[in-house]
């Protein structure tokens, strides 16, 4: 057990929480706005109403520890340290974003903030992550790794084989089940036949925990601790963090499968006004700051889009050169 | 554009769907049809697919008949085959073409091989379903064209309808065809309309639609590519200068006999794809025509036009720039006139 | 719970028990000497040692149950009720064999007694084996599907979407895990961080238990029961059930990977003189009946290496013909 | 039968090796150039690989570079595409090249496209080995050749020794190439033995191999082929017939202008593949040649002689027909001196 400051409870903790909170809050406001404005494009998976996922979790690593996302991988990107700039680029499909207008929503990564990057493929990330650890684990370093993944990725392959793996091989992984109830219109009860997702770590032989996925401290303090057993050698944890996406699925989601009331209950447990309102009753901040921080994060999502829209567009010609990768390092 | 095949009897009464309805209609027939077609897919219940294309049907049978999965591809393709063993006809949706993926074991060494390998004594009659292709902005794995794959794969029939029509009339032979059959749709068709036949119409897997016919060139095209290939072909007739436009349909079995005649015809041929060039199915029409007698017919060299050797990229400029598009097409053929 | 006949105590299933036990028993040796003599080809995986837990678990199957097998298939083929003229034919590769010699050992099937398949893929039958049984719901069927698999196999991601599909549809499936100590050259202590893998069962919401897999009264017991909650709609049971192979891995094997003292030790503990034991105490058998039983089995091994030599090889010309089902059934 | 590789400067000192014996030295030397090559695979360790090829690896690296995984080929690769991310260059064996089909996600939806869609901020340096091909009676599970689906994949580069010598040299080049590298060996060529240059010697990814020169026909052949194609250019020079024998060696990239030159040169070309022939990667040198030039100096169809369109059976005799045999390629090339 690492010390038990919680982001509620400190000062320092609260404000760059609140910060982060707030940015992916308002980055993927301003994405479902670009998009109902046709301004951008593809498809996107909006992390509303899950913001204490990302947040909690990835304020319990070093910057040089690793993550690998999910296709609803906004949020982890921002939690982990990524520009919103280059983030909000990409997403318009422009040179200057991170993977050159290449990846989109569902590749974006920014590998020097540890970010090995979303996935399109449900799962995909889960058996990197373990590979990620498996090199750590090689080259004698105290890097962790943690895999963020949905509810419905449980119930693929790559995540048993992968749990498995980590597991036998003790690896500083931690699985992190971001629990939003439904993995698009599939609903855990339909997908599990138990109450619980973290019921499957034991037969692993690994810890699970299930947490509020809407409270910051609880993330915290649940990554904390998996990360430091990870760190110390003594193998992967599975947390479970139930938590609820406000929006559809994706663009093409006519939300038939749950009911506007279960919505609605959700929305009330909003985690951010959750998290502003613990964080001020214990003093940690003051209303004034909670303004000022929520007036950076508009602020900083505002010059985002502006920059983006500014920038030039992806470039086709440089398409071939960019398959493959050169000895040099990056392809031309 | 609408598209109407011109081989095979094609039955009276007809009304213009969108192909996405055509296979709709052709799942609810088969299911009115016969007790043992169901389908199993993610979200294809209430959700009514990723694309829409189940739609209502769970509302009309139930369930049970069109029931929803949890993400595991390889699980469900595994289900499909062990319900097509013991006589059920399975009809499976993979929500994207790349996820197939997942279950090429289930696909390529179960289902293709089970009836060869148990010496006749099984049968695996399944159909999986999946869409491919490009143009939605949804980048390298959510829009891959992998035909070259399947068709590879002894034991397997592969289809690539381009109409809505076809994809009816495909989708009902596959149902009834007593092996496991591979179709391939397209994300961009699924909205398109055309003329359907209103009955249970079958297209046999083993004929090529010759959408028209011209004396200068053949274009052969699949999947998307054959209404570029139409588009494209009237703007050449603009120029004076006609084409044939064959759409194999049936991947494998291929008719390729309607290919050579085509070619033979013409004396030069375009093969049209979206998937890459290196090693796609295109290189497979290429190379039947250059090993025929049709090789003596050619004025110029085969030439292929397909995808570039890259993954699909996002950005929208970038993804076009990636696949032949109809003024591509009209390019290729041009070229091909100077021959 | 159904009646609790045990075959040691039994007669008439102590009789047909044996009978299997020593079917198999010889079956494998004969396999084993044909290879070493140069008259068979290819790889085979040898049973030799595991015979209780094919005996045990297809002795509590009604004939019309369906069962789903692996690369070490011959035992399951055998206790199903094949045929061992038509096996051994198709093991030497006779165009009289089960499958026209295109199959051989990994691909040995006789779907006339409900056997849906060796497989050379690990894993590969267990979704195919819940697919059977989601037919049977379909169908209104009370058919049962039995799936055997090793402890390897169930590392693999097949099995875990398979066994959660069973369990959230309440499917009419045995997850039967023959754990004989090692997959391959990886032994159970390295490829699972739990004791025992029926743990895994919780984590689906299926009952899991770990038997002795070379008691036959025992697994028979276990599968007897798991196939009456089967039949009776109550869904899914994993039962592990602990043995050894006495032979290596397949033809290749050097035995690197474990003592000889290992081996010796499960050979003291042979699941067939254990049940002759137990069924000549319990006064189900005779000597004299064991001695028949054992005579038989060895006559009958015998008759299907003298017809399979005798049986005409497979015929290359059908080749192209047999690769695609005709509408009318059996391809020409 | 020994070859030797006719481009490239040859390395002064070679001893004979078994083609696995070659695979095994080259892992060595990786190990031993580069402290971040580390081999991942189920058995490699005291096993010795599924056919010996790692063999004592593991007593001279230790468990930890050599590591024994679980039966988890989707865990393995998946495994390998994360350590490459930051910066290892994991070896991955796969027992047998079948067993792909579980891992085709991590290969093609992960590995082959990382470096593309993050716009080239990740590089996936990893090698995967797996051994292909037919002839040792384990049926039609373990006995496929799959080179023309990664050769279709955009992002993988694609490799096939026929010698011992390339063995070593391409394995060897594909550790050190930044990319995914999928290395296609062959269960028949592992007990073959051919003089092997002693130290760490490469073979570009780059160039195909000419094995042999003659005047009336070309025989492209990979893997397990190319020995054959040697041995019925043998018997056709009996019958005074000369081939020239070419094998690309590495599927993708193609070095197509070896290729092409050495059809130019004849006139006439066969295309020998183990794979099925419908949609294999000798039907993508078809269209290479029948899209060029090369086109107007044919005097025959182009010719190609792949396995038949059925998975590999278990009967001895049954999987000795279904792939070319020497016989078969001689036949055919003696056709082809028809025209
Ligand atoms: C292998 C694979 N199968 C299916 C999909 C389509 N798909 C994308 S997201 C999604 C739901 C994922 O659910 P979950 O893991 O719970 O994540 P969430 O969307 O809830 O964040 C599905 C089915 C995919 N991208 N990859
Ligand atoms: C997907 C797959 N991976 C690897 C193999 C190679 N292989 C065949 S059997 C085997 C070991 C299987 O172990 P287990 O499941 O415990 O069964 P056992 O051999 O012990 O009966 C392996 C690795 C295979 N056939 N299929
Ligand atoms: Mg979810
Ligand atoms: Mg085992």
């Amino acid at each position: 057990m690492a010390e038990s400051t919680a982001p509620t409870d400190d000062e320092d903790l609260a404000a760059r929480t609140l910060n982060t909170l707030w940015r992916i809050r308002r980055f993927e406001e301003a994405v479902d706005e670009l998009f109902a404005r046709g301004l951008m494009h593809g498809t996107m998976h909006l992390s509303v109403g899950q913001e204490a996922t990302a947040t909690g979790a990835c304020l319990a690593l070093r910057p040089d520890d690793l993550i690998s996302s999910t296709h609803r991988g906004h949020g982890h990107c921002i939690a982990k340290g990524a520009d919103l700039n280059r983030m909000m680029a990409e997403l318009l499909a422009k040179e200057t974003g991170y993977c050159a207008g290449r990846g989109g929503s569902m590749h974006i990564a920014d590998v020097t903030t540890g970010n090995l990057g979303a996935n399109g493929i449900v799962a995909g990330g889960i058996p990197i992550a373990v590979g990620a650890a498996l090199a750590q684990r090689l080259r004698g370093t105290d890097r962790v790794a943690v895999s963020f993944f949905g509810d419905g990725a449980a119930n693929e392959g790559a995540c048993h084989e992968a749990m498995n793996m980590a597991a036998i091989w003790s690896l500083p992984v931690v699985f992190f089940c971001e629990n939003n109830r439904y993995g698009m219109s599939f609903s855990t009860e339909r997908a599990f036949a138990v109450k619980e997702i973290s019921e499957r770590a034991a037969g692993y032989g690994m810890p699970g925990v299930t947490i509020d996925g809407n409270d910051v401290d609880a993330v915290y303090a649940a990554t904390r601790d998996a990360v430091a057993r990870a760190r110390s050698g003594e193998g992967p944890t599975f947390i479970e963090a139930v938590t609820y996406r406000w929006k559809g699925h994706s663009k093409s989601d006519q939300n038939l499968y749950r009911t506007r009331d279960e919505i609605e209950e959700w929305r009330a447990r909003d985690p951010i006004s959750r998290f502003e309102r613990a964080a001020t009753a214990s003093g940690a901040l003051t209303e004034r700051d909670v303004e000022e921080i929520r007036g950076h994060a508009r602020d900083a999502v505002r010059a985002a889009v502006e920059t983006g829209l500014a920038a030039p567009d992806a470039r086709p010609g440089s398409l071939l050169d960019a398959v493959y990768a050169t000895p040099a390092g990056r392809a031309s | 554009m609408t598209l109407a095949p011109t081989t095979g009897a094609a039955p009276p009464a007809t009304r213009d769907l969108t192909y996405a309805e055509a296979v709709r209609e052709a799942l609810a027939q088969a299911m009115d049809d016969d007790p043992d077609v169901f389908l199993l897919g993610e979200d294809i219940g209430v959700y009514g697919g990723a694309f829409g294309v189940t739609g209502d049907l769970v509302h009309r049978y139930g369930t049970d008949r069109v029931r929803d999965t949890p993400i595991s591809e390889l699980g469900i393709v595994g289900a499909a085959v062990g319900a097509a063993l013991v006589g059920m006809r399975p009809v499976v949706e993979i929500q994207f073409s790349d996820f197939t993926c997942q279950a090429m074991d289930q696909i390529v060494n179960q289902a293709a091989k089970i009836h060869f390998m148990l010496g006749g004594a099984a049968q695996v009659p399944m159909v999986l379903r999946a869409p491919g292709g490009s143009g939605t902005g949804a980048a390298a794995q959510h829009s891959q064209s992998l035909e070259a794959w399947f068709a590879h794969v002894p034991g397997l029939k592969v289809v690539m309808p381009a109409t809505p029509a076809d994809a009816k009339g495909l989708l009902l032979a596959a149902v009834d065809d007593p092996n496991p059959v591979v179709v391939l749709e397209h994300k961009l068709l699924y909205k398109r309309s055309g003329p359907v036949p209103e009955g249970p119409y079958r297209v046999p897997l083993s004929q090529a639609a010759v959408h028209r016919e011209g004396k200068d060139l053949t274009i052969v095209a699949t999947g998307v590519m054959v209404s570029r290939a139409l588009a494209a072909a009237d703007r050449l007739a603009a120029q004076g200068v006609t084409a044939t436009v064959v759409d194999p349909r049936t991947l494998k079995p291929l008719d390729s006999d309607t290919v050579l005649a085509a070619v033979k015809a013409t004396g030069r041929v375009l093969l049209v794809q979206e998937a890459p060039s290196t090693c796609g199915f295109m290189a497979e029409v290429a190379a039947l025509i250059a090993g025929s007698d049709a090789l003596y017919t050619l004025l110029a060299p085969i030439a292929r036009l397909g995808g570039l050797d890259v993954p699909i990229p996002y950005a929208p400029q970038l993804e076009r720039a990636a696949v032949p598009q109809t003024e591509d097409i009209t390019a290729a053929s041009l070229e091909l006139m100077k021959y």
